[in-house]
């Protein structure tokens, strides 16, 4: 598969978890690619948590808004029902149990359901943002990710980098598979036809528990 | 998604004995038809969260002098002499709290904080029972978040997702309250359509309000 | 004296403890009448605890507006630069210290500070409403009442009706004498010349400090 | 009570060593006028408080550029390569912290609060040092009030008194520093007369403002 498709496999199937009045937020990267391919017939607001509700997608060149970008500094557009709030709104909103689902990236994610994506010792701090905020409090947590990193495997029966957050992941989603974090260990509920269970187990640092009617990737 | 319902329909899932959050200020701000329909139906031994009990014909005081209210957390109940009645024959419970404290405890259940941290009430019979913590050498109550069942607010201007504007001093817990509830109901002066607020000036973003109903007493 | 003249002279002196730009509650009853006696020299602005800052005198009859009461309830004004705002902003105003004096009437208050007004047990019971949070909030607080209550004694060495406050009351204000609280007790600074230091001290239950400079009352 | 004045007179009063507030995301709303007087004027040794670090020529981002900045409480560096330089050589000290962490301490520092009880951060290594406490069969972080010497925000409109009202995301953590530093310095877009604000829409209310310059990098 090639990077595109990677994306698009993901982003596609990620946005199949939305129902109809969800609140959601994508981290950047790859899950705001996700917002892409919500069905039409349901209504999902997106939120942006440096400040409004009802975030749309880029504008088109030359009509950019100084004041209206994004949570990574890009320039969006906004739907008409949009309502702006400063940042003790926004998390207010996150962490109060208000954000049905959140999709962010991952260094590494593990059978516990924790989380590990703000920072590599000794080699990059960026810093975790609202990231800590979002997992801890939005009510479903997908992470969305590339299967391995460059062949390096990032699901892991532990995680060894420094935590986002511990037991807070509900679904992974990648270009492989879809998991599930469950008090058993990590289920794999559906599976990329491309590839074998076997194929995927090999690049997946957890026992994966392979569901009974494991179906094709949504 | 749709919001907009009849009283009827707005209030169908309320029970005897819920906890309901009611906005308003002696009244000002008060969901007016929201009580009416309650007051009809005759929901009962309900936990009543509110600033104060208005008076017994205004407001959230209907409900006490409907005898619907089992138990009320409040900071005032000084000009509704039912309420002070009740609380003498025993019938309702009183937890009077300060009113900056329930401010911060409605605001951290909608905001997903543990508990608050207060000065307010040290020294005082509001800390009897309660944590303390002392912190930079000051002590302090733990106040724990209060969340509801149900609220029912009152908002100036709904649009039609639910985006909600208020008037002048009838905003007061309106806001916080439409932050804390499983099923936040807003009764509205006015409704229009999507896009008719401008996102820079929204009091109280939609995503907070599942029901709203057009109101007419208020404002 | 009579009751308009105890009312207008305990207003009159506390108006003169505001300073320009200053942020001021006052509570209902008495405390309200301080602001007819504001110097015009000073800009002082009023709070009202249900939501803004702005607030003017009553309206005209007939000028009323629903929405736009005192936190006692009554119709008031404002003026045009006011601002609303929810009761979490409210108190935020009140509890961070960004209130420079509240008024408060009192049922008692002491010589070490400690104020008595929301209850009096198996009789009055209104609740506190706003007031623990104004007193432990404010930078300065004064209490503004008439020195006895029908002849009782209201000023005390020490309060015995349940507290608003510990230690907070900074200024106490009476038609007889303006007295100060001090680590060493109750400190009268100023006195109305139509008393004597004896009469003042003969209704009050706190051994008073007389200030070498008395003065008379401003 | 003048509180416009000249760039310069409104930082007259800063001075090295101080510990800064300044308000934007990633340089959006962000004081830039006020920024280039502090860069100008050589304010050093300053301990700074912003959601990050922003870009090397943007924002906040331009102190720790100019290595002005001692100390940095933020939430995030990674768009600011200058930041990194000078945390692993040892010349700037980096508080990393959850975004809304550093928003409930803000506002916890304008509301009189103790501290802030939440959730976030519990076993990861922000919990370290601190101290935890359980409520309702829950851990919890207290996490202490942010409280500046002097905040520096951005407005697009502010009145001769100091309401403000700001543009879209720029608002961001502007209308919180406003309410947590002893001395608040705000650049605005446009000041008009008072009066012109609707006060039922003022996002922050003039009592939090000190002083006001007219700015123009911005909205």
């Amino acid at each position: 598969m090639d990077k595109a498709t990677i994306r698009a496999t993901i982003a596609n199937r990620v946005a199949k978890e939305f129902k109809d009045g969800d609140l959601v937020n994508l981290g950047i990267g790859l899950p705001t690619e996700v917002a892409n391919y919500v069905p039409e017939d349901i209504d999902v607001t997106f939120q942006s948590e440096n400040g409004f509700i009802g975030m749309g997608p880029a504008p088109e060149a030359g009509q950019e808004i100084n004041n209206l970008t994004n949570a990574g500094g890009l320039p969006v557009t906004i739907f008409k029902d949009a309502a702006f709030f400063d940042s003790a709104m926004s998390f207010a909103i996150i962490r109060g149990g208000h954000l049905d689902c959140t999709v962010l990236g991952a260094l590494q994610v593990d059978a516990k359901g924790n989380l590990a994506n703000w920072m590599i010792p000794g080699k990059k701090v960026p810093g975790m943002g609202g990231a800590m905020d979002l997992v801890t409090g939005a009510k479903k947590v997908i992470v969305a990710m590339e299967h391995t990193a460059k062949g390096d495997v990032k699901i892991l029966s532990e995680c060894n980098l420094p935590l986002t957050a511990v037991g807070v992941v509900d679904l992974i989603v990648t270009e492989m598979a879809v998991m599930k974090v469950t008090d058993k260990g990590l289920k794999l509920i559906e599976i990329n036809p491309e590839f074998t269970v076997e194929e995927v187990q090999a690049v997946t640092g957890a026992q994966l528990i392979v569901e009974d009617d494991l179906i094709d990737m949504k | 998604m749709k919001k907009i319902s009849t009283v009827e329909q707005a209030i169908a899932n309320l029970k005897d004995g819920m906890t309901l959050m009611v906005g308003g200020f002696l009244g000002v701000g008060a969901p007016e038809l929201l009580i009416d329909a309650i007051i009809e139906k005759g929901i009962k031994d309900l936990t009543v969260i509110c600033n104060d009990t208005s008076f017994p014909d205004k407001g959230v005081g209907r409900l006490v002098a409907h005898q619907l209210v089992k138990k009320v957390i409040t900071s005032h109940i000084g000009t509704n002499v039912e309420t002070g009645k009740q609380m003498h024959d025993g019938s309702l419970e009183v937890v009077l709290s300060p009113q900056g404290t329930i401010a911060e405890q409605i605001r951290a259940a909608g905001a997903g904080l543990g508990g608050v941290i207060t000065p307010t009430g040290v020294g005082t019979v509001v800390e009897e029972g309660k944590e303390t913590i002392e912190l930079n050498g000051r002590k302090y109550l733990v106040e724990l978040p209060l969340k509801a069942d149900v609220a029912i607010i009152q908002a100036n201007v709904s649009d039609h997702k639910g985006n909600l504007v208020y008037d002048l001093s009838a905003r007061n817990f309106n806001p916080l309250m439409a932050m804390a509830a499983d099923l936040v109901i807003v009764e509205a002066n006015k409704i229009v359509e999507s896009g008719q607020l401008d996102p820079n000036f929204v009091h109280t973003p939609h995503i907070f309000v599942d029901k709203i109903v057009e109101g007419g007493k208020n404002g």
